[in-house]
C-alpha cells in the first residue's frame, strides 16, 4: 500500500495561542474526529502500559487450555499454544505503534528540511531534490522492506529503517509542494525585500504555514507505515514471532483452518480501526484548508501586471 | 410598452459557509427591450447575483423571495413551480445569453472553440454561422480558429469567443458580468464598443454589471447604482454622471481621480463597502454617509421618483444644498 | 536635478529564456521583458510607470528590489549598487532600510499567521536597536499613522478587509523608514472608495516623510492623480516620459495616444 | 508530444538505473563479507568461499562487477538461483503468469468498484455520498493480509465458497474461482482510494466556472456532466488510478503468501528466507521495472488525453 490520500489540513501550532488552538482543533475534528482521537490515545495507552494492565504475560504457554473459549481467566480467550490472547493484543499494540511512529518520524525529520531547502533554494537543488523524490517515489515501500530484510538478518529494525526511506518522499514531496505554494506568495517576496536572510524567512514563515499541509499527511503516513509494517510482520520479516505484534497475531494460519480465528478476527479489526481512526484525523485536519480557503469579496481584479 | 425582464422585490440568499447569508435586498427593476442598463456597484454589493439570479446560476441552497418576470414568463415567483413552470423557465433562459468576468475558467479547456460554439445548435448550418459571427466579434481568420484550445488565444480573444457564442443563441437580453474586468484598457475599449455595436445592430437589451461607474455611463441608457443590495440611485446615465443625487453615488464620482484633469486631495468616502447581510437597519449608506442624521439610520429610505431618477435617500433636499466638489484643473 | 537621484537606473534589461535544452536540441526562444530602460527618480519624487499588461512594468520593479536578477543594466539606490542580488546579510539589511515594495494582492502580501503588529514589529526588529517596549511604542504610532485602530492592530489578515491590509503593508514598509517605496498596482486590487482613501495615505506619509515613490499601474487616472513625472511602458521600452500632465493630455508616441483614448471619457457617450 | 516522450523515457531510464543500483548494492551494505550473505547460513569450506568469490567476481572492482552483473540482466541471464542451482529466470518464468493473473483481475475490480461508487457519490450529493465516504472511509483501512486471513477463516474455511489455499482449480473458471477472494483482498484499499480520489476529482470539476457558462446556455446537467465534467475530471483519476494499480505488483507479496499462490510474491519471500540472494534481486528489479513502466504507460495516457500538452511542450 504506498499511496497516501491527496489531503492538506491545519493543525494550528502557534505556541502562543496554544489553548485556542486546542479549542479549534477540537471543533475542526467533529464528533467522528474526537472519537477517532480517543481510540487512538487509548492504543496508545495500551502499548505504553502493557505490562500493567495486561492481565497475563503474553509469551506465558499453557498447554492444557488451547483454544480456550473466551471467558473466565481469559477474556479472549487462549490461542493454539495457550497464550492469553487479550495479553498478546495488548501487548502488540507497542510494537505495531512505535514501529509506524519512528518511521514517519525519520521520513519527516529527513524529509522536512530537504523540501524546505529545494523549496527555498530552488535552481539545480531543486531539481536534484525533486528527482531523487521520484526515484523513491517509484520504489514500494513493501519491496525495499524486503530488500533491506534480505540483506540484514528479518527483523524490526531493518524493516522500519526501509520504511522509512520509502516513505521519505510522501512527506517531503507535500512539503516541498506546499513550500513552494507559500514561496511564489508576495508576503515572502516582501520579506526578502525587507532584508531578511534565507533560514529567517523558512524557520519564521515558510514552516509555520506549511505546518499545517504537512500535519495533515503524518497521521496518513502513520497510518500506512502501520499497515505495511503490519504487514512485513505478517510476512515474518519484521517482527518475529513468537513477540505479540498485530501483525504476527493475524498470522495464524493453522488456528484459522481448525476453525479458530478468533485471535486474527481480534487483531485484524484492531488493525482496521486504528488505520481508520488514523485515516479520519488526516482527513478532518485536511479539511479545514479546502472550507478555510479565503473567501474574496467579488473584487475588480485589475490587469495581471 | 411591457418590459422585458422585471425583477419585483426581489430578496435572495445564498449560504456562505453554511449559514444563509441575504445577498440582494427587495430589488426592483424593469429593463425595456432594446434597453442597456449599466449596474454599478462596488465588492459585495450583490451586482453580479443580480444576473446570476434571472439565469437560475445561484449555489444550491440558496433562496430567491419576490418574483423575477422575463418577457411576460415568471422565472421565480409563486406561478413558477412544478415540471411545467421548470421548463417555461428552461425555454424563456434560452432567449437570455450571459458573458462572464473571467473569459478563460469559463470556457472547457478540453474543448475546441468550434465545438463550443456549435454545442447547443448541432445542425450543419451552425458551424458556417459560428464562423461568421467569429468574424463578426472581430476574430481574424475565423475558420483555423474554431480548431483551436482555449489555451491558444489571448484574454481579449476568448471574450470576443464568449460574445459570439451568446450572439449564435439570437438572445433578447445579454447579461455580463464584468465582462472587461480582467483585460487591458486597450482590448477593454474594443470590447465595449464591439459589445454595445453589435446589440444595437440585434436590437438586444443588454444589461452590463461593472464596478466602472465611468465605462458604464459611456455606453448604456440608464445606470442603477447598488450598494449592500440593494438599489441607491437609477437614472439616465449623462445625467447619473453630471448630476448624481444620491450621497453614495457623488461620493463614487467624486473620489475617483480623473485622467483628464487632478484634485489636490481626493474626497474620501470613509469607511468599507458592506454586504446586504451586514448592512445596518435603516439606510444602509447611513454609516459612510456625511450627511446622515439621527433618521437615516432609523428608517429605511423608499427607492422613490426624483427628476426622472430613482432615488433611495430621505436627506436630498440637504443635500442639494451642499454643492459637488469641482474638479480642479492644476497641471 | 540638484541633489542626486535616490534611483539611477541605465540600461537595464531582462530577458526570459523559456523552452527547455531537452534532448532533440535546446529549443530556445527567449521573451524579451525588459529592453534597455533608463530612468531617474529624484529625491521625494513620485515617478509613475503606465503600461498594459506584459509591458514589463512589473519586472522593472522587481528587478529594483531585488527580486528578480537583470541580465544586462545597472541600478543604484542611494549611490549603492544593487544590480547584482546581496550576498552577505549587511548588504541585505542596507538595501531594505533604502528601498521597501508594496505589492498588490492584499490577500497573499501579508503572512496569514501574523498579526499587523507582529508583522510591523519584525521589520523594527531588523532594521532598528529598539528595545522591546520601544518597539511596541513605535509600532503602535506606524499603525496609527496608516489608519489602523486598536482591534486591526491586533488581528490576523483574515480579520482585516483589503484596504486595511493593504495599509498594513504599508506600514510594514515604513517600519523600514525607506527612502524609495516601489508601490506594484497597489491599489488595484481595491474597491473605488477604498482606493481614494489609500492614496490619500499614500500622499500624506510622502508629504510626512519625504519618501520617493516608484508608482506602477495600469490605471491612467491614479497615475494622473499621484505621479509627477511618468514613463510609458511598451512591450519593455519606454516609449515616452514626461511630466504626467503633459504626457497624458498632449501624448506624442501613439501607443500613449491609443492608452490616452482607451480610457472612458467621463460621462460622454 | 515526442518532446515530452523523450523526456519521460529519460526520466524512465534514471529510475530504473537507479533502482537497480540500489538492488545491486544493497549485497554490499550487509554486514560481514558479501559472501557470507551469499553463502546463507551454510558454514563455507576456504574452497567453496573461493568458488562464491570467483563466481561472483568479488575481487574485480564495485563498479566492473555491478556492470557485468546489469549486462548479464540486459541480456535475460538474471543470475543463478542457490536453490537447485537452477537459472533464476526459469523459476521466475514458471511464477509469473499466476502474478499477472492476480494484478490483471484485482485491476479490473479497482477500476469497477472504485469508478463506480466514486461516480456514484459525487453524481449524487447526500444521503448517497455520506454511505459511500463512511464505507470507503473503512474500506481504505483494511490491509490485504486482514482481508485475506479473515476471508479465509469465513469464505473458505466456515462457508466453503472459496479455495483456503494453493492456485485453485483446472481451466479459466477454476482459476478464476480460486482468484476471487485473494483479488478481493488486494483490491480494498485501492478501490476505496479511487473511489474517494473520483468523487474528489468530479466534485471539483462540477464547482467549475465552465459548467455555469454551459447552464447559462441551456445545456442540460446530465449533458454537462458526460461531455465536460467526466473529460476534465479523467486526468487526476487516471493518474492515481494508474499509481494504485503499478502498486499492485507489491501487493502481491502479502497475497501470495497469505494464500499459498504460486507467483512471484511467494517466489520473493520464499528466497529470502532461504537466503537465495540473486533470485531476490531478481524479483525486485523485476517488480520495480513493472512498477515504473505502468506509471509511464499512464503518463503517456495522460498525454494522449490532454489537448494542451498534444502540441509538444513538456508536461
Amino acid at each position: 500500500m504506498t499511496l497516501t490520500q491527496p489531503s492538506l489540513t491545519a493543525v494550528e501550532s502557534a505556541p502562543s495561542r496554544a489553548n485556542a488552538a486546542g479549542r479549534r482543533l477540537r471543533n475542526r475534528l467533529g464528533a467522528t474526529g474526537l472519537v477517532a482521537l480517543c481510540w487512538i490515545a487509548l492504543m496508545i495507552g495500551c502499548a505504553a502500559l502493557a505490562p500493567v494492565i495486561a492481565p497475563h504475560d503474553p509469551n506465558a504457554q499453557d498447554l492444557l487450555h488451547v483454544y480456550a473459549a473466551p471467558g473466565g481467566d481469559h477474556l479472549l480467550g487462549t490461542d493454539g499454544t495457550g497464550r492469553d490472547i487479550l495479553s498478546r493484543l495488548i501487548w502488540g499494540a507497542r510494537t505495531s505503534l512505535v514501529g509506524p511512529a519512528l518511521v514517519v518520524l525519520l521520513s519527516l525529520v529527513v524529509g522536512l528540511p530537504l523540501a524546505l531547502a529545494a523549496a527555498w533554494r530552488g535552481g539545480w537543488l531543486d531539481a536534484v531534490v525533486g528527482r531523487f523524490l521520484d526515484i523513491v517515489f517509484s520504489l514500494p515501500a513493501i519491496l525495499v522492506a524486503v530488500l533491506a530484510v534480505a540483506v540484514f538478518r528479518p527483523g524490526p529494525a531493518p524493516a522500519i529503517l526501509a520504511l522509512a526511506v520509502a516513505y521519505l518522499p510522501y512527506v517531503a514531496r507535500v512539503a516541498r509542494s506546499a513550500a513552494l505554494r507559500q514561496r511564489a506568495m508576495p508576503y515572502v517576496a516582501a520579506l526578502t525585500v525587507q532584508g531578511h536572510g534565507g533560514v529567517a524567512i523558512c524557520a519564521r514563515h515558510l514552516l509555520p504555514n506549511i505546518t499545517p499541509v504537512v500535519g495533515a499527511q503524518i497521521p496518513i503516513a502513520f497510518a500506512n507505515a502501520l499497515m505495511d509494517l503490519a504487514a512485513l510482520s505478517f510476512l515474518g520479516l519484521a517482527v518475529q514471532s513468537p513477540q505479540a505484534d498485530w501483525g504476527v497475531l493475524v498470522n495464524d494460519a493453522q488456528a484459522v483452518l481448525q476453525g479458530h480465528s478468533s485471535q486474527v478476527v481480534y487483531a485484524g479489526v484492531l488493525i482496521i480501526a486504528t488505520v481508520v481512526a488514523l485515516m479520519l484525523i488526516g482527513d478532518r485536519l485536511g479539511g479545514d484548508i479546502r472550507r478555510r480557503r479565503v473567501r474574496r469579496a467579488p473584487q475588480p481584479t485589475g490587469r495581471t501586471p | 410598452m411591457k418590459p422585458l425582464l422585471q425583477l419585483d422585490r426581489v430578496s435572495v440568499s445564498i449560504p456562505i459557509d453554511g449559514d444563509p447569508r441575504r445577498v440582494i435586498s427587495d430589488v426592483s427593476l424593469d429593463l425595456a427591450p432594446g434597453e442597456a442598463l449599466g449596474v454599478v456597484g462596488e465588492s459585495g454589493s450583490g451586482k453580479s447575483m443580480t444576473a446570476r439570479t434571472v439565469m437560475g446560476l445561484l449555489p444550491s441552497g440558496s433562496s430567491v423571495a419576490g418574483a423575477v418576470r422575463f418577457d411576460g414568463t415568471e422565472l421565480y415567483g409563486p406561478e413558477n413551480q412544478g415540471r411545467a413552470g421548470r421548463s417555461r423557465t428552461a425555454a424563456a433562459r434560452r432567449d437570455i445569453g450571459m458573458v462572464f468576468q473571467d473569459a478563460r475558467a469559463h470556457l472547457d479547456p478540453r474543448q475546441r472553440i468550434g465545438d463550443f460554439l456549435v454545442e447547443t445548435d448541432r445542425g450543419g448550418a451552425a458551424r458556417k454561422a459560428a464562423v461568421e459571427t467569429l468574424d463578426r466579434v472581430g476574430i481574424d481568420d475565423a475558420a483555423r480558429r474554431m480548431r483551436q484550445y482555449p489555451h491558444e488565444m489571448s484574454g481579449g480573444m476568448l471574450q470576443r469567443v464568449m460574445i459570439a457564442s451568446v450572439l449564435l443563441a439570437r438572445p433578447r437580453l445579454i447579461l455580463a458580468d464584468e465582462p472587461t474586468t480582467a483585460l487591458d484598457a486597450t482590448t477593454q475599449a474594443e470590447v465595449v464598443s464591439l459589445l454595445d455595436e453589435l446589440r444595437r445592430e440585434d436590437g438586444t437589451a443588454l444589461v452590463f454589471i461593472t464596478h466602472d461607474l465611468d465605462l458604464a455611463a459611456t455606453f448604456c441608457d440608464r445606470v442603477a447604482v447598488i450598494y449592500a443590495g440593494c438599489l441607491q440611485e437609477v437614472r439616465q446615465a449623462e445625467l447619473l454622471i453630471r448630476a448624481p443625487l444620491h450621497p453614495y453615488t457623488r461620493g463614487l464620482l467624486a473620489s475617483r481621480p480623473a485622467t483628464d484633469s487632478r484634485v489636490p486631495r481626493l474626497p474620501v468616502v470613509p469607511g468599507r463597502p458592506l454586504s446586504a447581510f451586514e448592512a445596518p437597519p435603516g439606510c444602509a449608506f447611513a454609516a459612510r454617509c456625511a450627511h446622515a442624521v439621527d433618521h437615516c439610520h432609523q428608517t429605511r429610505p423608499a427607492l422613490t421618483a426624483r427628476q426622472g431618477a430613482l432615488v433611495r435617500c430621505d436627506r436630498l433636499a440637504a443635500i442639494e444644498a451642499a454643492p459637488v466638489p469641482e474638479k480642479v484643473n492644476r497641471p | 536635478m540638484t541633489a542626486a537621484p535616490v534611483v539611477d537606473v541605465h540600461e537595464l534589461r531582462k530577458v526570459y529564456r523559456t523552452g527547455t535544452s531537452g534532448p532533440l536540441g535546446p529549443r530556445r526562444n527567449e521573451f524579451v521583458a525588459v529592453a534597455g530602460a533608463t530612468f531617474q527618480v529624484a529625491a521625494g519624487e513620485c515617478l509613475g510607470i503606465v503600461g498594459e499588461s506584459g509591458s514589463g512594468k512589473s519586472t522593472t520593479a522587481r528587478m529594483l528590489a531585488g527580486l528578480e536578477r537583470p541580465t544586462a543594466g545597472t541600478i543604484s539606490v542611494l549611490g549603492t549598487d544593487r544590480s547584482r542580488p546581496a550576498r552577505r546579510a549587511a548588504e541585505r539589511h542596507l538595501r531594505g532600510g533604502q528601498l521597501q515594495m508594496v505589492f498588490q494582492d492584499p490577500y497573499t502580501s501579508l503572512d496569514p499567521r501574523q498579526t499587523a503588529r507582529d508583522t510591523i514589529d519584525e521589520t523594527l526588529r531588523l532594521h532598528t536597536r529598539l528595545s522591546r517596549a520601544e518597539r511596541a511604542d513605535r509600532v503602535s504610532e506606524i499603525a496609527a499613522s496608516v489608519g489602523l485602530d486598536q482591534r486591526q492592530a491586533h488581528a490576523l489578515p483574515a480579520g482585516l478587509s483589503g484596504g486595511q491590509r493593504q495599509r498594513v503593508a504599508i506600514a510594514r514598509a515604513l517600519a523600514a523608514d525607506p527612502r524609495v517605496i516601489v508601490l506594484d498596482e497597489a491599489v488595484s486590487a481595491l474597491d473605488v472608495s477604498i482606493q481614494a482613501q489609500i492614496l490619500n495615505l499614500l500622499a500624506d506619509i510622502r508629504d510626512a516623510t519625504g519618501v520617493a515613490y516608484l508608482f506602477i499601474t495600469h490605471d491612467l487616472a491614479v497615475v494622473r492623480h499621484m505621479a509627477d513625472r511618468v514613463l510609458v511602458l511598451k512591450e519593455g521600452h519606454i516609449v515616452e516620459q514626461g511630466p504626467t500632465a503633459k504626457v497624458l493630455d498632449h501624448p506624442e508616441h501613439p501607443y500613449t495616444q491609443r492608452l490616452r483614448e482607451s480610457v472612458p471619457a467621463r460621462g460622454t457617450p | 508530444m515526442m518532446r515530452f516522450l523523450a523526456g519521460r523515457l529519460t526520466g524512465l531510464f534514471i529510475t530504473l538505473s537507479v533502482s537497480s543500483f540500489v538492488v545491486f548494492g544493497a549485497l554490499y551494505l550487509a554486514p560481514g563479507s558479501p559472501e557470507s550473505v551469499l553463502l546463507g547460513n551454510s558454514t563455507p569450506t576456504p574452497e567453496r568461499r573461493a568458488a562464491i568469490r570467483e563466481q561472483y567476481g568479488l575481487d574485480d572492482p564495485f563498479m566492473a562487477r555491478y556492470l557485468h552483473w546489469l549486462g548479464d540482466i540486459l541480456h535475460g541471464d538474471l543470475g543463478t538461483s542457490f536453490v537447485g542451482n537452477q537459472p533464476v529466470s526459469g523459476r521466475i518464468g514458471a511464477v509469473f503468469d499466476t502474478t499477472l493473473y492476480l494484478v490483471g483481475v484485482t485491476a479490473v475490480l479497482i477500476a469497477a468498484i472504485g469508478l463506480g461508487l466514486g461516480l456514484l457519490a459525487a453524481l449524487r450529493p447526500g444521503r448517497i455520498d455520506a454511505l459511500v465516504s463512511t464505507v470507503t472511509a473503512v474500506v481504505a483501512g483494511v490491509p490485504a493480509f486482514v482481508a485475506a486471513s479473515v476471508g479465509i477463516s469465513v469464505f473458505a474455511v466456515r462457508l466453503d465458497w472459496f479455495p483456503a489455499y494453493g492456485a485453485g482449480g483446472e481451466g479459466f473458471l477454476g482459476r478464476l474461482h480460486g482468484m476471487v477472494l485473494p483479488a478481493l483482498s488486494l483490491a480494498l484499499i485501492a478501490s476505496a482510494l479511487l473511489a474517494r480520489v473520483t468523487r474528489a476529482a468530479v466534485r471539483a470539476e462540477l464547482d467549475k466556472e465552465y459548467t455555469q457558462t454551459a447552464r447559462a446556455r441551456g445545456i442540460p446537467g446530465r449533458l454537462i456532466v458526460v461531455r465536460h465534467v467526466l473529460p476534465n475530471a479523467a486526468p487526476p483519476i487516471v493518474t492515481v488510478g494508474g499509481l494504485l494499480v503499478a502498486a499492485l505488483f507489491a501487493g502481491t507479496v502479502v497475497v501470495e503468501n497469505a494464500f499459498g499462490l504460486p507467483g512471484m510474491g511467494s517466489l520473493l519471500i520464499g528466497s529470502v528466507n532461504q537466503k537465495d540472494f540473486p533470485t531476490v534481486q531478481a524479483v525486485t528489479l523485476l517488480m520495480v521495472t513493472a512498477f515504473v513502466l505502468a506509471n509511464l504507460v499512464v503518463d503517456i495516457t495522460q498525454q494522449l488525453l490532454d489537448p494542451r500538452l498534444r502540441q509538444g511542450g513538456t508536461a
